[in-house]
């Protein structure tokens, strides 16, 4: 189990729950269970999001694993220039 | 094979000098070749209609009499790019810029193209092709965009991240929020707060070398594509989407390119060209003009921003928040919300707060510029920090030493810091030969910091060793600025043979796996990740190669300054194998050499900077000039240090035009009245000193040479830097950008 | 319409071409001559990447009609370098880092030359204000300046 | 279009008055060439002057200096007497664009480009220039403040070619300047300028003056209270704060991408101020 903070606009697309708690070992596992649970962060996940493990950016990993204790935001994945 | 991406110290041989770009001849011969430097045989010319509104509904387009004329081969419109986007609004977003479907939005906004024998006859085809408009209200400032009586661009529209949910459509497509603690409590504790509002003007990436691009369809749905873009790989994705094409029949070359900083992330004439050439049958070559490059590509936002910062009278900051307002153009998108992230991010604060909104205005759509939204965060944040330092009566260097972030820290955007640059670089400054230097009448110094995320992704790099030991490295990310010259230095390092022996090219997108774009600094932080790994992955196959030359096993090969070698005592004293032998002997031991890799290069780590800056200020004019100005980053681990040098200068550039003098004026009718390099007035070679600069080297632990990115932190400062400048020269505290002489001598006027 | 027939010296070599009367000679250097060298970037002679040398003087090639190059003595980029042997300003551009992107560079080089072949000694600010009709927005222009600098010193060794 | 490279004036304003459609004179081509790339602009004809015979030359004579109409600014620039006796006018011409638009802009073109920020006519005004102008019937002479008439537009006819900008020989004692306010230090219109022309008499007061403003009205204006302002003086604050007054009582501008009225307004006395500063030390004014 992992705590996951949705950041920035994401809450709103998840009953505007801030803090989740979530079942999962890795990035991939984090997004199915959340999309199950979300379905209106489905389509975010997909190409719009990125996941910031314990302060490291992740945006493409999904096999990364997660740390039971680490702390997780997920937020919108970021433009550059 | 999987790849140990973790900082180890070591001893650098080829990384940190500073060798001739393998680019540099090609570039000074005019033999370089550009995004309009390459032909096609039969190639059409084609050229794009423009709205002449900020804002309409298109009744009818007639290209009748367009197509009539002698020459023109094909006209298209939004009814050749059907809508193949299956709900995706992002992409639906970008197709609907690339040519307007039921409303133009914004004066530049594509209509209809044309191709024809050559130019004459595609820009006379442009006035005979009928369109008509029936205009509507617009507006094209952020904040009338946001008020409630604003005229609608979409009515539907609801603003997102509101609890509960709006019933009226509005041009605020979305809220969103960052920060932690609790910020009324924090200003309880304040004995000074600073509150004020600031704008910030839009701003172009001003890239030299204009959109252009040669598409060639064939009737057996292959394609090829010649472009100027910052990511061949992305554009291909793109426009196989948009014109629904099989992605691998779709093959991309990335020409050189002329200046992107963000503004070549984003397809505008690619798709058209494409379905131009799909209707005309033969190839077409599209290039913009500069006029169009203002009106219809890459601008940033404009934004409107509300800082409220509070502080002990020990120099702790006690609560902080921002409200930021940022223009997307004509769709929705999250420029606010990356203002929102970095606003607070070189601070360490217990109570922080910002919120953003993404406001919808009859302009260009929004692109990346540079360390996209976080410039004008910045010179909202850095002068108010600034006017707080001076209210409490702290010296501004050390008011932000003691309050930035740390590692440790947490940051205003959410997650805990690793080991960061701030302090070092505000330590730095504080030493600075700069900082002490005397200063005449009507000169100020100011200073400010400045923070942007970079990350990495998708990369992939290919590494062939050559007969003759000679390495041929293909890459997958554009070179914007030197990256070639870097990853040269990469591979020869890793493989320990120098750098003359390398020679890095930018691969096409039939050449190479998928390469995310080189943006947010990741050029070279990912490539040379994957450069390191396809070189990892070379010498093992060199080290089988010398086994079997050796006919030893394979375990008692090691690889060394880049020879393998016999390691232990039971094969005797064998004189070393060089690259060159073994590469001499590859087609007796197992065929070619290569070294392959395909990686996601995550863990970029974030990057910051702080600037110094001093002006003199006429203060019966208002102009500004930048006397001397100082660069302090830390970049990591620098591989060639002349060219991080140059990102640093060249950032520093484009945030002082930004600051002083570039800006998008509308008329009332949201027509743009300066597309054109005469009034948008980026700096000219007198306008600037040299500019200083000072590297810093903490290693980021996520990149096996401690790099990381560099090209976009630097324009983070600068707009805060010169107003701070401004502000101790004159006594005027600057609120809006760019400080123009109007806007500088109205201030003091104001003052009087 | 009937195009205009014109005789030029290009980079020392005799050259004819045909244009419209409307036609810039850039669009001729570029799109009949095939010297890409020179690039167009404003079309108005705002940004000086077409420079061209025209009977020795420095001008936008955007700005000079086709037409106009009836008899003259042209220079480009392409012409810079001698055989295998480039011009100093080429050489110090390159070692000195003063392109990134490079497509301000060709503009640059010939502005330059037509600064020292006016003033082989030039100060820092003589430099600035020689080269401000050459827009580059990478640099930042300390590099450039540097190199002009560099390679000012190395033609007047000779 | 048709594109003609006459060798006499006569050839020159012939093909200019059997022009059926629109019809322009080339000289350097920095305005008229930028115009022409613009969707709404056509043109049928353009006659180049530059082979005219004398057009090029700039002539000395014991009246003064004849300037050709295809003189660029850059030739102007090297002209030592010429910049010996009218420094500001030559300063003024030399402000406009880069060294590129520099090798082939020319001061006649710039007056007749007829923009009111265009930076060699305040100077010239101040100067008294005078402006020859050849047609079909001959060639008649006049100030170059009458050429320009409003924004683009001049009181030439239609087959009418300036062949030459004629100055004065100085008296001694005499100092012209020409300043100008841009944003950036190259590459801009000016917003506002001001060119001054000043005689002292001997005792270094100043005899006679002109005082002329760009950029902030439809033409040039020819400021007659702020020379008055100066006659007589030596120049003192008091003096040059009448004529910074005067200056800024003259400006009828606009708000515009470049400046504002009340930007306009200040800057056209700040400026006037420092170029008479500079006219009447160049004169040998203290």
């Amino acid at each position: 189990m992992v705590e996951v903070t949705l950041w920035g606009s994401l809450a709103a697309l998840a009953d505007n729950q801030k803090q989740v708690e979530v079942e999962a070992r890795t990035i991939r596992e984090l997004f199915r269970n959340l999309g199950a649970r979300y379905p209106g962060l489905k389509p975010m996940m997909e190409n719009d999001v990125a996941v910031s493990v314990n302060g490291v950016i992740y945006r493409d990993q999904w096999s990364k694993e997660l740390p039971q204790d680490a702390e997780i935001f997920l937020m919108r994945r970021l433009a550059g220039g | 094979m999987s790849f140990d991406a973790k900082f180890h110290d070591r001893d650098f041989k080829s990384v940190g000098t500073r060798p001739l770009r393998p680019d540099g001849v090609d570039k000074v011969t005019g033999r370089a070749r550009y995004g309009a430097d390459y032909n096609l045989p039969g190639q059409l010319v084609g050229c794009i209609l423009r709205s002449p509104h900020a804002h309409a509904r298109i009744v009818r387009i007639d290209a009748s009499r367009a197509l009539a004329l002698k020459g023109v081969k094909a006209v298209v419109t939004a009814e050749d790019l059907p809508d193949l986007t299956d709900g995706d609004a992002s992409l639906y977003a970008v197709l609907d810029n690339c040519m307007a479907r039921e409303k133009a939005f914004y004066d530049g906004h594509a209509v209809a193209a044309v191709a024809a024998i050559d130019a004459r006859v595609a820009r006379a085809a442009l006035k005979l092709i009928d369109v008509e408009y029936e205009v509507l209200p617009h507006v094209v400032d952020v904040d009338a965009a946001a008020a409630p009586d604003a005229p609608l661009l979409h009515d539907d529209v609801f603003t997102g991240g509101i609890d509960p949910a709006p019933e009226t459509p509005s041009n605020v497509a979305n809220r969103s929020e960052f920060g932690h603690g609790d910020v009324e409590a924090g200003f309880a504790q304040a004995d000074v707060i600073v509150e004020r509002s600031y704008k910030t003007e839009q701003t172009h990436q001003g890239y030299i070398e204009p959109h252009a691009c040669v598409a060639s369809v064939n009737p057996d749905g292959t394609a090829e594509m010649w472009v100027c873009t910052q990511g061949h790989f992305v554009f291909r994705q793109t426009c196989a989407d948009l014109l629904g094409m099989d992605v691998s029949k779709l093959r991309v070359t990335s020409s050189e390119i002329g200046g992107g900083f963000g503004g070549k992330t984003h397809v505008w004439a690619e798709p058209v060209a494409l379905a131009l050439s799909r209707k005309a049958g033969r190839p077409v070559k599209l290039v913009m003009s500069r006029d169009e490059v203002f009106r219809a590509s890459g601008p940033t936002s404009a934004t409107s921003i509300d800082v409220r910062i509070g502080a002990r009278k020990d120099g702790t900051i006690t609560a902080a928040e921002a409200t930021l307002r940022y223009s997307c153009g004509p769709y929705p998108d999250m420029w606010a919300e990356l203002g929102a992230m970095t606003s607070f991010a070189c601070y360490g604060l217990e109570n922080v707060k910002t919120v953003g909104f993404e406001v919808l205005v009859n302009r260009p759509k929004t692109a990346a510029y540079r360390a996209p939204s976080a410039p004008m965060a910045a010179f909202a944040v850095e002068s108010a920090v600034d006017e707080l330092a001076h209210k409490i009566g702290m010296d501004p260097v050390e008011f932000r030493i003691k309050n930035a972030a740390q590692e440790g820290s947490r940051s205003s955007y959410g997650p805990v810091y690793g080991p960061i640059g701030i302090g070092p670089t505000l330590e730095a400054s504080r030493t600075h030969p700069h900082m002490s230097a005397p200063l005449g009448p009507n000169q100020g110094r100011g200073m400010a910091c400045g923070f942007w995320f970079n990350f990495g992704g998708q990369t992939c790099c290919d590494l062939n060793v050559a007969a003759d030991g000679t390495v041929a490295l293909a890459v997958g990310t554009v070179d914007v600025g030197g990256a070639r010259a870097s990853l040269s230095l990469v591979a020869a390092e890793e493989l320990g043979i120098p750098y003359e022996d390398v020679k890095a090219a930018v691969a096409d997108t039939a050449s190479l796996g998928y390469n995310d774009m080189t943006d947010g600094s990741r050029g070279t932080f990912s490539s040379s990740m994957a450069a390191i790994s396809a070189a990892r992955n070379a010498i093992a196959v060199m080290r089988e190669r010398a086994a079997i030359m050796w006919d030893i096993p394979v375990e008692d090969v090691g690889w060394e300054d880049g020879q393998a070698i016999a390691l232990g005592d039971k094969h005797g004293n064998r004189p070393p194998l060089t690259i060159k032998e073994i590469a001499a002997e590859a087609g007796k031991t197992g065929g070619p050499i290569a070294g392959h890799s395909e990686l996601v290069a995550d863990g970029a780590g974030v990057s910051f900077a702080t600037h110094i800056c001093d002006v003199e200020v006429d203060p019966e004019t208002g102009a500004t000039r930048v006397l001397r100005y100082t660069v302090i980053q830390d970049a990591g681990k620098a591989v060639h240090p002349a060219y991080v040098e140059g990102q640093f200068q060249g950032g520093a550039a484009q945030g002082i035009g930004w600051a002083l003098n570039e800006e998008y004026v509308y008329g009332d009718d949201g027509r743009l009245q300066n597309p054109g390099f005469l009034d948008y007035r980026i700096p000219v070679c007198s306008d600037l000193p040299m500019i200083d600069t000072q590297i810093l080297e903490i290693p980021n632990p996520n990149h096996p040479y401690g790099i990381r990115g560099v090209g976009e932190t630097s324009i983070v400062p600068p707009l805060a830097a010169i107003a701070n400048a401004v502000s101790n020269a004159v006594g005027v505290r600057m609120t809006h950008i760019p400080m123009s002489p109007p806007r500088i001598l109205a201030a003091l006027e104001g003052q009087g | 319409m009937s195009a205009i027939a014109v005789s030029t010296t290009i980079n020392g070599d005799d050259v004819e071409y045909l244009c419209h009367a409307e036609e810039m000679l850039l669009d001729v250097l570029r799109n009949r001559l095939g010297l890409t060298g020179a690039k167009e970037g404003c079309g108005t002679g705002d940004c000086g990447a077409c420079s061209v040398l025209l009977d020795g003087r420095l001008v936008c090639s955007c700005l000079v009609l086709g037409a106009e190059a009836e008899g003259a003595n042209i220079e480009t980029v392409e012409g810079m370098a001698v055989g295998d042997r480039l011009h100093p300003l080429q050489t110090k551009f390159i070692e000195h880092a003063a392109l990134q992107c490079g497509v301000c560079t060709p503009g640059l080089l010939i502005a330059a030359k037509a600064l020292l072949a006016q003033n082989p000694d030039p100060t820092e600010e003589e430099i600035r204000f020689g080269l401000a009709g050459n827009l580059c927005r990478c640099t930042g222009y300390d590099k450039v300046v540097r190199a002009v600098e560099d390679a000012a010193r190395e033609m007047r060794k000779g | 279009m048709q594109y003609e490279r006459p060798n006499s004036m006569q050839d020159a304003t012939s093909l200019l008055a059997d022009a059926g459609g629109k019809a322009f004179v080339l000289a350097g081509g920095t305005d008229l060439l930028v115009r022409m790339r613009g969707d709404a602009f056509e043109a049928d004809l353009v006659v180049d002057i530059k082979s005219i015979d004398g057009l090029k030359e700039i002539r000395e004579s014991a009246e003064g200096f004849r300037i050709g109409a295809a003189v660029s600014c850059a030739e102007l620039g090297r002209h030592d007497a010429l910049r010996g006796a009218w420094p500001g006018v030559v300063e003024a011409a030399n402000l406009i664009g880069s060294a590129q638009v520099q090798s082939r802009c020319t001061m006649t073109g710039n007056l007749c480009n007829a923009s009111p920020a265009a930076d060699s006519v305040p100077a010239l005004v101040a100067a008294g220039a005078r402006a020859v102008i050849a047609g079909p019937d001959g060639t008649r002479t006049i100030p170059v403040e009458e050429v320009p008439v409003a924004p683009g537009k001049t009181s030439l006819g239609k087959a009418e070619i300036i062949e030459a900008i004629l100055l004065d020989n100085r008296p001694p004692r005499s100092g012209d300047a020409y300043l100008r306010f841009i944003p950036r230090t190259e590459m801009d219109i000016a917003v506002v300028s001001a060119g001054v022309n000043v005689t002292l008499d001997e005792e270094g007061a100043v005899a006679s003056a002109r005082v002329a403003l760009g950029a902030v009205a439809p033409t040039v204006v020819l400021v007659d209270a702020a020379a008055e302002a100066i006659v007589g003086t030596r120049l003192d604050d008091a003096a040059l704060d009448r004529l910074a007054e005067a200056c800024t009582a003259a400006c009828r501008p606009i708000d515009d991408k470049r400046g504002t009225v009340a930007f306009r307004q200040k800057v056209s006395g700040v400026l006037a101020r420092r170029a008479a500063r500079i006219a009447y030390e160049r004169a040998g004014g203290k």
